[in-house]
């Protein structure tokens, strides 16, 4: 390990947060890279299939929080490309990356929305999820990322009380409303489960993350907290959670559950969910529409420049 | 007909009513043709942008809609109105429902509703219902900021690049004639504008006019010729666009009749 | 579960009712999109020809639903099926919710869909049920002619310009994940095999696939190899599109319960 | 008057047909040209605001119903465009001028459909005065137009009742149903007596067209036959008919009635009508979008031609 590597390890070690103009090696920075810009990715492709909701809201409070949401969820993409161009990244590059297929975004997003049960479902199970994921990495080595994550912590647990929220009022509703419930957790319940990604015996990453304090805790670490903490909610909405093997086990105080099922999760990461297609492609749509505008607001700001230029030179 | 007491004017209770739907539906409509951009707009800050828009609006809808309910008198709530009534019974601008085209026609449908929307807002801001002026003085603050950015965007985009440029100036000129329905006034109105409760429509076009062609002028864009208007949604002649909106925006209403949410 | 005797096979109900429901909403689907197009279409034959496919489909909707309803025996009608069901309770195949496109995608996924509406119904006119032998002898004559168009014009459109090839095989690769679904059976399927009321699904591939080989091949374009393939639609997971198209089919329905039309 | 024209107008006196081939002046041509495309375009145009209620059709009776009008109506349009193109002007040039503004359609077809009660009142009143134009059609001097008519008429009288059944079905119905028979009626019925035309007063043509036997009527004497068969219809579905001048006459056994508002029908007609530029604009698109689709056919064509020119090259 080289001099500067060894500092820097000791560093991390001594729980410091290392910050944009330090020196860190390549590794970190192209981790962090991929991990930031994917995470940003998830958050903006993210609002696709809660957007599909929205028009479809069924009260004009429910549509106003979930656009409250979606509003919450492009700023979360926003802080976060932010954090990932301190790393030497421009947002165009990270964009160019996410449309033409080279960097992904969270898989879960590849599962459709088809019923108004699904918001809450996602806002329970996903973000639910989403948030276990993050509360570690509010004390992630790397400073910008981790002050990003304190903020968005904060309001994923907001998403997530107005999931259950949403679902905990239509399980007292009609027998219609309960099973849309029922059917939107069999749907979502293993997909979020793989949100934590495979074992960590099968990811190389996983150590060096860990060292790195980027990573703080294991996949099935994580997973089974999930589990802990859902299986309980699951069972005061009334609802069955599509697990037949889940079971409270005493001894570890914890649950015992299957295994998901991990050729449909590298399917859908391999491309072939029921919406990969239309969601890379809505983004990829909404960018190429869009160039006009941006060239717009371009042109735009380098007339007004030089014109702030000619005023300021007639001016003296 | 029956007539309302609000501070010291008595004035006619479904023409209250009517104005009060007028308000909310704007607000409802524009809302909805907002939140189908949802994670489709050109840039992260417009997706950001829209649904903030969209969510104030909502929040408008919410408080007209109610009041109207109110003054109505029969029991029903923001989101019966919003959710159970046809077309033939909304009361929104046809501006409101124009599609959403591309960005710029978005951005100009905004901008010219947006400037309505901003002096109208400050006139209601002093009516003699005190109901009204409350929620006017919390969504003028809101509309005061949706006109900053509107404008803004209209002068950046129509003077921004030759093809920018010909996009608005389509815009402008596509969705020109469903401006004059804003000033049009129903016979209802006079009564209210008698009560000191709403302006007359008409008393609002030189204020409009003025910020309009401000910007426009900034933008580099040409202010149409003022010649057929269209109107109608006042009267809930709309265009055949509006039942599309309703379909979706009322299916789970609809659907399962009763439920709560 | 209960059984209906039919001829001399005794079949499970449940069972029925879902086959005839899948084959019901195929062509309830289909024709909404192919309606979409009205007034639209790039030729004026065009309108006809879609409005008369759209049309024939809806005929076989009331058979095939007004037989379900019947074998359901909850006093469902084909109106009540196609009118009041939501989403998660429709069957049809993906395929025939795709979005329209341009007129070429919409030619092709008619192509892909009527070269199997065409094979399943040959099979079905020998069915063990007579009721559904009698509406597939009725349908499939009807079938055969639009697989005669939509197979002509795949043809022509893939070996026309360089445009309207490249259009082609766009439809057909952007497509070809959604024909999969069709020869997938489910548990229902042995059943009803064995009572030689349907044919099991995967026994129609070979035909199917010598169709559609034979049309590509004089059409020039290139057959997508088989790779992953969508589905869900027999059991209900559709796409996102599915719940906008019964917004807007469903919505008088919805709107105005229990009156007549 | 020279000798062939004078010939020309004895065998129309006469009651001949002239067909195609036939030597007819110019203005004669001319006429037919423009009555006939402009006829055959507002079926065209007339597909969409009926095409705006296929989707949502109540029943799948009604909307198997109203998809065989649809098609009807744009087989219609063929055989007209059809008749015009034997007085020598193609099918591509009638859209052209449709497409640039240059030829007219039905005014009618501006009026946006806003319930499912318009499809009604279009079959009852729409083709009901269309029918009334059209049945002296079949007498018309020229043969292919007159032939066309047959078939036409026959057709819309059918969709008339269909069209009248929709309603009769309504008013039958709930208070809302009801309701939206009236308000149809309301909104459709001085537009559908302005169909026939402004009093022939105003019209130079209508002259010339009644000795060419290309008119058989006036247009007053149409809208009376008109008014006098609507009206009993309209009070024998309980609707009141939005006209308070109208009542029995028995003196002339017909009905009085009031005066259009000739104004909106010229606003209408201008081009400021709240679905001109949606109607020119669908077709316009239909017809751009469509090049490449045309273009292709065309290819495939002369290739096909090529292939066949060969082949028998070969076998000789």
């Amino acid at each position: 390990m080289a001099p500067e590597e060894r500092a820097f390890q000791e560093r991390i070690d001594a729980g410091q947060k290392i910050e944009p103009k330090e020196w860190m090696p390549e590794g970190y920075r192209k981790t962090l890279v991929r991990q930031i810009s994917q995470h940003a990715h998830s958050e903006i492709v993210g609002q696709l299939p809660e957007g599909n909701w929205i028009t479809r809201a069924p009260t004009l409070e429910r549509k106003a929080i979930l656009l409250a949401k979606v509003q919450d969820e492009a700023g979360h993409g926003l802080y976060l490309y932010c954090a990932a161009e301190t790393l030497g990244i421009s947002r165009d590059e990270m964009y160019e990356q996410l449309h033409s297929g080279k960097a992904k975004y969270s898989s879960i997003f590849n599962y459709p929305t088809l019923s108004w049960a699904d918001i809450g479902a996602i806002g329970w199970l996903v973000d639910g999820a989403a948030i276990m994921n993050q509360v570690p990495l509010q004390r992630c080595s790397y400073g910008p990322y981790a002050r990003a994550m304190v903020r968005i912590c904060k309001e994923e647990s907001f998403h997530q009380r107005q999931g259950f929220d949403i679902l905990a009022k239509m399980v007292k509703g009609t027998p219609a409303q309960k099973a849309m419930v029922q059917d939107a957790l069999d749907r979502w319940w293993w997909p979020s489960l793989m949100m934590f990604g495979p074992s960590d015996d099968a990811s190389i990453h996983s150590a060096q993350s860990m060292a790195w304090k980027i990573k703080q805790n294991s996949n099935d670490e994580l997973r089974q907290k999930f589990v802990d903490q859902t299986a309980p909610q699951a069972d005061y909405l009334g609802l069955t959670v599509p697990d037949p093997d889940l079971k409270w086990n005493a001894k570890k105080g914890g649950y015992d559950f299957g295994e998901p099922d991990w050729k449909e999760f590298f399917e859908v990461i391999a491309g072939n969910g029921l919406c990969n297609a239309e969601r890379l492609g809505a983004r990829r749509k909404a960018w190429d529409d869009g160039a006009w505008f941006r060239d717009g607001l371009t042109a735009h700001a380098e007339k007004a420049s030089a014109r702030r230029a000619e005023k300021s030179a007639a001016a003296e | 007909m029956t007539t309302a007491i609000i501070g010291e004017a008595a004035v006619d209770r479904a023409a209250l009513f009517e104005f009060l739907l007028r308000t909310g539906d704007n607000a409802l409509i524009l809302a909805h043709r907002l939140s189908e951009w949802c994670g489709h707009a050109p840039a992260l800050e417009e997706d950001i942008a829209l649904a903030n828009t969209a969510l104030d609006l909502i929040g408008q809808t919410q408080l007209w809609l109610g009041l109207a309910g109110e003054v109505e008198g029969g029991g029903r709530s923001a989101d019966d109105l919003a959710y159970l009534r046809d077309a033939r019974e909304f009361r929104n601008l046809l501006l409101t429902e124009r599609p959403n085209g591309d960005y710029g026609k978005t951005m100009m449908r905004q901008f010219l509703f947006d400037a309505w929307h901003y002096v109208i807002l400050n006139a209601l801001r002093a009516s003699s219902d005190v109901r009204i002026a409350e929620i006017a003085e919390k969504a003028s603050k809101e509309v005061s900021y949706h006109l900053e950015r509107s404008r803004d965007l209209v002068i950046r985009l129509g003077d921004g690049t030759a093809e920018s440029h010909a996009r608005m100036q389509e815009a402008l000129d596509d969705l020109w004639p469903y401006t004059g329905e804003m000033f049009v006034g129903e016979t209802s109105d006079e009564a209210l504008a008698a009560a000191g409760v709403a302006p007359e429509p008409q008393s609002l076009k030189a204020e409009w006019d003025a910020l309009v062609a401000e910007a426009l002028s900034v933008a580099t864009l040409k202010r149409p010729a003022d010649g057929h208007m269209h109107k109608g949604g006042k009267r809930g002649i709309h265009t055949e666009q509006l039942g599309y909106i309703l379909a979706e925006l009322q299916f789970l209403q609809r659907a399962y009749p009763g439920a709560t949410w």
